[in-house]
């Protein structure tokens, strides 16, 4: 699709020129290990500080009206919005803004080291703005939640194998439930538009890097600082509410809440920062000649995930302050005895919900709809109809959050007209799959890794989709809602759709991101493992559900005892498939087989850049002269 | 350089060693939840000594247990060394709960701690003890005053096909000042109270206090009530 | 070595650079917008909701709607102040100088005004009670107004400050002044915002 | 492309048709979809009867016909979507270099057409069930409003109360005489709970200082289960109890003996 010619020796930045140098100065000895000394200092400099001006967490704190839990939670909050605070300092991220306070922006050598010109693997832990090393950076982030997210569902899964909930006590059930909620939300929401979105994506606009490379390490470290806060959860007790957490619930439960409060308040930020920046990039870096019709389906689906984030998280982010506020000075927002309730947190939680699940489908879809024309080798099918799909789901899903509501009472006469946003939400999603199989039709598909996700895409997605119209239904949501039914319908979705999405994604540009083939015979077994696991877990909670089993129960009656048996094993099979998956990835790596430039035979441009790629990723810019999708010989 | 046979070898050592890793790391997390989750919480255990014609003319075996309410958690024995948190009012030595089936049960409690105010008055009603009643220091009553109560003894579980209903609501008397515990302090007299009831057949119940003791999170259901093991807790019938 | 500094610092002219970073800045106003709209709508829901009928009980400190107007008032001079400074780049200095006053003057007000909200409130029988969702929902607001107040300031305090170095690209400058500008204006609206909910007790 | 089908061979309508038919990759298609479309129909008629619990009111039977029954309006969806998937599945090539090029077939308007219509078409019908259904619903509760029986159901962490006014007694199961309209008055004391009668086939939230109100008219003897179908701490899962629908005369009989111990069970 371009005339771009490229010439090996430029590959390696290291090699084709001298390494810039500049002076040691305070940027060139800050990293990771610095942000994380100034971090714990301020989080435990903050924690004695304030534990002595309440002179004991435990103190009733008459004079104020507020209790010991209440200076509890504000001891704790301020400890660990200090903690984000100190690593950002200590990690340089505050260089830039102060730089340019004073006056003195950043010198050209300056703007070099921190992009990691000609830097070894050392760039990885440093403030580093190279895109292709923030990729890296989102898909090691986002291994590691989903590690931590699988490995709670394990936990839940094994404790529901019986009856009489004797594997964990049910407060830590509870706590399971909400952390792995939280985890795979978090894990799922930047699984495609954190790795890809960040390596992949300008490359193949033609772009140089992001528009604004600072911005875009800064919403990764700032995610980075959440992680740790999110783990702090457990070892503060844990927290009762499930990852909605719903007010008041959330303003009675323990010190553990605080973490997740934080957690959300700091990745609503890095969200906003990333969604900003890869908009941005996308509007206004694209390489000559690449109007929008030319621009790769992926590029636009997570172009338009991010942009439907940023306005959908900062409502999130109010709940979760006044939640925060509640807990700590105690204010009113959700306590009803003083004019609060919680039908506000239900609102303002959804209206970032329901935007939220397809800022999570969308980018996974478009991944497949990437592959699907490179492996059945004929152009997209009715590239309008996916943008189509794509911008009604987005413009859709925000007029839709109260069918979370239907029978929470808030405002029972709107349920109608939320109820008929919500079922025109599957005309859209049907363009969709007619995107996909339209594609494949008369095919003659390239059976590869990236390809066996786009068939396991269209039967997870397929039940997720269908099952949702019975869940949107009123009537129908007043025996599902609140049951496993929904439990397994969004994982159908989320996990079926999406996750399947974005695993096709990566076994897709592993080779350009690693410069490695991923495994195959590894990468075969764990997706049969995985898909036919994830089938007999969902399909048997279905089960329970219909049978009338409630969501989040730790314990339950004898009668759903052999849908959760099945669920259960379904999980395992599911776990171990993971397990492979984890494995093929990291040894192959470390220790795959070579990748060729561009091993599909895929047009788009970033299959015409080598590995390692250069740091300004094209030698000169490159010029787009056609749609990326020219397969396929002509029809007479 | 080794031959591929032998390499395809390694390879699957490799990849059933890191398998098995995972599988440990995620085995070892469970163990550390279920170290974690306070399960095995010291359990009572009914002792049946004679039988009894209850009301309702049948003859039961007749078990006896005994147990105690805490206005602070250190004098229940049953938090560790540290006596649990500081100022939290605690059932005591008890919480997990074993009686035996279709069985007619005394439970015995002495209660030291004193309240304000219940959320829901419907359970300063005595309900599901034999006679509708409960003895306090000799007196019979079938229910407390609103605000005359310090915690509630309330026993359910899950109405399942396969186990009996069993639902039992005993509201224990507030003790005045001077008769609620202080922790160091040798034990005032508090309240002697003592109900009876009928078990059914096997099954898995779990008990609560319906009186709002945690500190004034919201509707003061917070803190000690979120926590395991203080105001709340398993009863196994067996 | 040069040519490489060249296309990564350089490979878009300054017109492009200063279009994209006004965009950037855009979306995240949407964001902040967002953000803002998620507190107006707590204030109205909570207050047409009036649980328990305790939205503002008897006797509850509160604000008169001036009081909120005055403490946005600042945004609105800064707005207008910078406006001015970007159609005449002579007295650029002078009007940087005077936002930030502006601001600052602002910002104090605001933080006075909370600083006197009490949040407990004592009733007839002497018990502490929080002070209910108007109390909430106002210092939300003021807070957010305190947010905005430090943002700009540091904004303007960086515009004042570069007034003075000759070392800034001035192309890039000039668009840095009208990016700027975007956000000087959002705050103004922001803080309308902010003032006309806060004025329906 | 039809125009250009048009142009190349002019046949009347049923040559068409039968040269359609001819197309190994249609008759493929057509397989899977009568295949799937069968199957996902009997999944619907057969499972959801079988799965889901004892329909005790009309309410219940109108959620289990709207499972039952949108099952099998989908079904034939996900027929084509499955035929055309097992259509390229079943052409799978190996390899480790792309295969050759297929039809260069990059859009075809009317089937985008035709296919939005028809999703729209579905989620109308969709619509409008549930529409009708709703309608009934609240129908009946208004017309059944003044001979309604009123029950206050409270939600406390983790116990349900159920409070009869008329009858003047309190309870912690929830006994009901069969073909009362019913009137829930539902409120909390403390966090969100959600009332869930399972068989009654009716749910409503639980909030505290707030009354939400749903209407169900029991028209069947027996069991059923009361759940608490919104996450609200430790004991969420055990926040359940027994229920009974009775014969008018068992009721009364079942009040007067609640009365008899002072109002309270």
């Amino acid at each position: 699709m371009t005339t771009l010619t490229h010439n090996p020796a430029a590959s390696d930045p290291a090699t084709s020129r001298p390494v810039p140098q500049p002076k040691k100065s305070l940027i060139t000895r800050l990293h990771m290990g610095t942000g994380m000394v100034v971090g714990i200092v301020f989080c435990w400099g903050t924690y004695f500080v304030l534990r002595h001006h309440f002179s004991s967490p435990y103190r009733i704190n008459h004079d104020e009206g507020l209790t010991d839990s209440h200076n509890v939670n504000i001891t704790l909050l301020a400890s660990m919005f200090m903690w984000c605070l100190g690593f950002l300092i200590g990690i340089g991220a505050l260089i830039g803004p102060f730089r340019w306070l004073i006056g003195k922006d950043l010198t050209a050598e300056e703007q070099l080291y921190l992009a990691g010109d000609g830097q070894d693997w050392k760039r990885y832990f440093r403030y580093c703005t190279d895109h292709k090393v923030v990729g890296i950076q989102y898909l090691v982030g986002v291994m590691t939640l989903l590690g931590a997210g699988g490995t709670m569902a394990m936990m839940i899964r094994t404790n529901l194998v019986t009856p009489g909930s004797h594997f964990v006590a049910p407060h830590v059930y509870n706590s399971l439930v909400g952390l792995h909620g939280i985890t795979m939300i978090i894990a799922l929401i930047i699984v495609s538009t954190g790795p890809f979105g960040n390596f992949i994506m300008p490359i193949m606009i033609g772009a140089a890097d992001m528009a604004f490379p600072r911005l875009n390490a800064l919403s990764w470290w700032v995610l980075f600082t959440a992680i740790p806060v999110l783990c702090s959860a457990w070892f503060l007790g844990g927290i009762p509410t499930g990852w909605t957490a719903y007010a008041p619930l959330s303003t009675q439960a323990g010190p553990g809440m605080n973490a997740f409060l934080a957690t959300i308040i700091i990745f609503a930020l890095s969200t906003a920062v990333a969604g900003a920046n890869i908009t941005t990039t996308v509007v206004a870096m694209r390489a000559k000649g690449m109007t929008w019709n030319r621009v790769p389906i992926f590029v636009v689906g997570a172009t338009i995930s991010v942009a439907l984030a940023v306005p959908a998280f900062p409502t999130f982010m109010a709940a979760m302050i006044q939640t925060g506020l509640d807990r700590t000075f105690a204010t009113g927002f959700y306590d009803a005895n003083v004019g609060g309730s919680g039908w506000l947190y239900a609102n303002l939680f959804w209206i970032m919900g329901h935007p939220e699940v397809y800022v999570i489908l969308i980018p996974g879809v478009a991944a497949l709809m990437e592959i699907a024309p490179v492996f059945v080798r004929k152009p997209l099918f009715s590239y309008g109809a996916a943008i189509a799909g794509f911008a009604g789901i987005a413009g859709l899903s925000i007029l839709v959050w109260a069918h979370h509501m239907y029978m929470s009472g808030w405002m029972p006469s709107l349920n109608g007209p939320f109820m008929v946003t919500t079922e025109f939400i599957s005309i859209p999603t049907g363009l969709l799959f007619l995107v996909l199989i339209g594609t494949m039709w008369r095919g003659r598909p390239w059976m590869k890794l990236p390809m066996l996700s786009v068939y396991a895409f269209i039967w997870d997605f397929l039940i997720g989709g269908i099952t949702g119209i019975y869940l949107s239904d009123v009537p129908a949501d007043n025996y599902l809602h609140g049951s496993m039914y929904v439990t397994a319908h969004f994982h159908y979705t989320l996990m079926g759709a999406a996750l399947t999405g974005a695993i096709g994604g990566l076994a897709f540009w592993f080779p350009k991101m690693t410069g490695r083939m991923l495994n195959e015979r590894g990468g075969y077994i764990s997706f049969w493992l995985v898909q036919i696991g994830f089938n007999v877990l969902f399909l048997g909670m279905f089960l329970s559900g219909a049978e009338g089993q409630p969501r989040r129960v730790a314990d339950y009656a004898q009668i759903f005892a052999h849908a959760n048996l099945i669920s259960t094993a379904g999980a395992y099979s599911v776990g171990l498939g993971a397990l492979i998956l984890l494995w093929s990835i990291i040894h192959s790596a470390r220790s795959g087989k070579i990748a060729p430039m561009n091993p599909w035979g895929s047009k788009t441009l970033e299959w015409t850049v080598p590995y390692p790629v250069p740091l300004v990723n094209f030698d000169e810019p490159p010029v787009v002269t056609s749609d990326p999708y020219g397969y396929g010989r002509s029809v007479k | 350089m080794a031959s591929p046979a032998t390499s395809q070898s390694k390879t699957a050592i490799g990849a059933v060693i890191s398998v098995v890793v995972g599988i440990l790391v995620v085995a070892a997390v469970g163990t550390t939840l279920h170290a974690h989750s306070n399960l095995d919480a010291p359990s009572g255990y009914a002792k049946v000594n004679g039988t009894i014609v209850a009301p309702d003319g049948k003859t039961y075996p007749h078990a006896f247990i005994n147990d105690n309410v805490f206005a602070d958690a250190a004098d229940s024995k049953i938090h560790g060394s540290s006596g649990g948190h500081a100022g939290w009012p605690s059932y005591g030595p008890y919480i997990n709960l074993v009686l035996p089936a279709h069985t007619y049960v005394t439970m015995t409690m002495h209660v030291y701690d004193g309240g304000e105010k219940l959320n829901t008055p419907y359970f300063a009603s005595v309900v599901g003890t034999v006679g509708g009643t409960i003895n306090i220091d000799g007196k019979n009553v079938s229910s407390l005053p609103n605000d005359g109560v310090q915690h509630t003894f309330t026993l359910h579980g899950l109405p399942t096909s396969s186990q009996d209903p069993l639902f039992v609501n005993v509201p224990l008397p507030k003790t005045p000042e001077g008769q609620q515990d202080e922790p160091g302090s040798p034990l005032p007299k508090g309240y002697t109270v003592t109900f009876s009831f009928i078990t059914g057949g096997k099954g898995n119940y779990v008990w609560n206090c319906e009186y709002p003791c945690g500190d004034s999170t919201y509707q003061s259901f917070g803190a000690v009530m979120g926590a395991p093991g203080y105001m709340n807790g398993k009863v196994t019938v067996i | 070595m040069a040519n490489q500094i060249e296309f990564y610092v350089h490979h878009d002219s300054p017109e492009k650079v200063g279009r994209r970073e006004r965009l950037g800045v855009r979306i995240l106003i949407v964001a902040d917008g967002s953000f803002l709209f998620a507190m107006i709508f707590s204030w109205f829901y909570l207050r047409n909701l009036n649980t328990n009928n305790a939205w503002l009980p008897k006797g509850v400190h509160s604000y008169t709607a001036a009081s909120g107007w005055w403490a946005v008032a600042a945004f609105i001079v800064a707005a207008i102040v910078h406006r001015s400074g970007l159609a005449k780049a002579s007295n650029r200095k002078m009007t940087s100088v005077i936002a930030l006053l502006a601001l600052t003057i602002g910002m104090v007000y605001q933080w006075n005004q909370m600083a006197h909200m009490p949040f407990i409130a004592q009733d007839a029988a002497g018990r502490n009670f929080y002070n209910g969702a108007y109390a909430s929902n106002w210092v939300l607001l003021a807070g957010a107004n305190m947010f905005h107040y430090i943002i700009t300031i540091f904004i303007a305090l960086g515009l004042v400050i570069r007034g003075y170095r000759a070392s800034v690209d001035p192309v890039l400058e000039e668009w840095r002044q009208r990016t700027a500008g975007s956000w000087f204006t959002w705050c103004a609206v922001a803080g309308i915002l902010a003032a006309f909910t806060t004025s329906f007790k | 492309m039809e125009h250009h089908d048009d142009e190349d061979l002019k046949p009347t309508p049923g040559e068409r048709v039968k040269q359609v038919l001819k197309d190994r990759d249609v008759r493929q298609v057509l397989f899977f979809f009568v295949l799937f479309t069968a199957l996902f129909s009997i999944l619907g008629l057969w499972a959801y009867p079988r799965w889901m619990p004892n329909i005790m009111s009309k309410e219940m039977r109108g959620d289990e016909s709207i499972m039952i029954w949108f099952t099998v309006i989908s079904a034939p969806i996900a027929g084509i979507v499955l035929a055309f998937a097992m259509e390229s599945f079943i052409d799978i090539q190996k390899g480790d270099t792309p295969p050759e090029d297929g039809p260069a077939i990059s859009g075809h308007t009317s089937t985008v057409v035709i296919w939005t219509a028809l999703s729209f078409l579905f989620c109308t019908v969709a619509i409008v069930w549930g529409m009708t259904e709703m309608n009934t619903w609240s129908q009946d509760a208004i017309a059944k409003e003044s001979s309604a029986m009123v029950v206050n159901v409270t939600g406390a962490q983790w116990n349900w109360s159920f409070n009869y006014p008329a009858q003047g007694i309190t309870t912690h199961e929830l006994n009901l005489p069969v073909n009362q309209p019913i009137t829930f008055n539902v409120t909390s004391d403390d966090v969100n709970h959600s009332f869930w009668p399972v068989e009654l086939g009716v749910k409503v939230d639980a909030n505290r200082l707030a009354i939400t109100v749903v209407h169900v008219t029991p028209d069947k003897i027996g069991p059923f289960e009361v759940k608490c179908a919104e996450l609200c701490g430790i004991y969420h899962a055990y926040m359940e109890t027994n229920g009974q629908v009775e014969t008018r005369a068992d009721f009364d009989h079942w009040v007067s003996t609640v009365k008899a111990q002072g109002g309270a069970q």
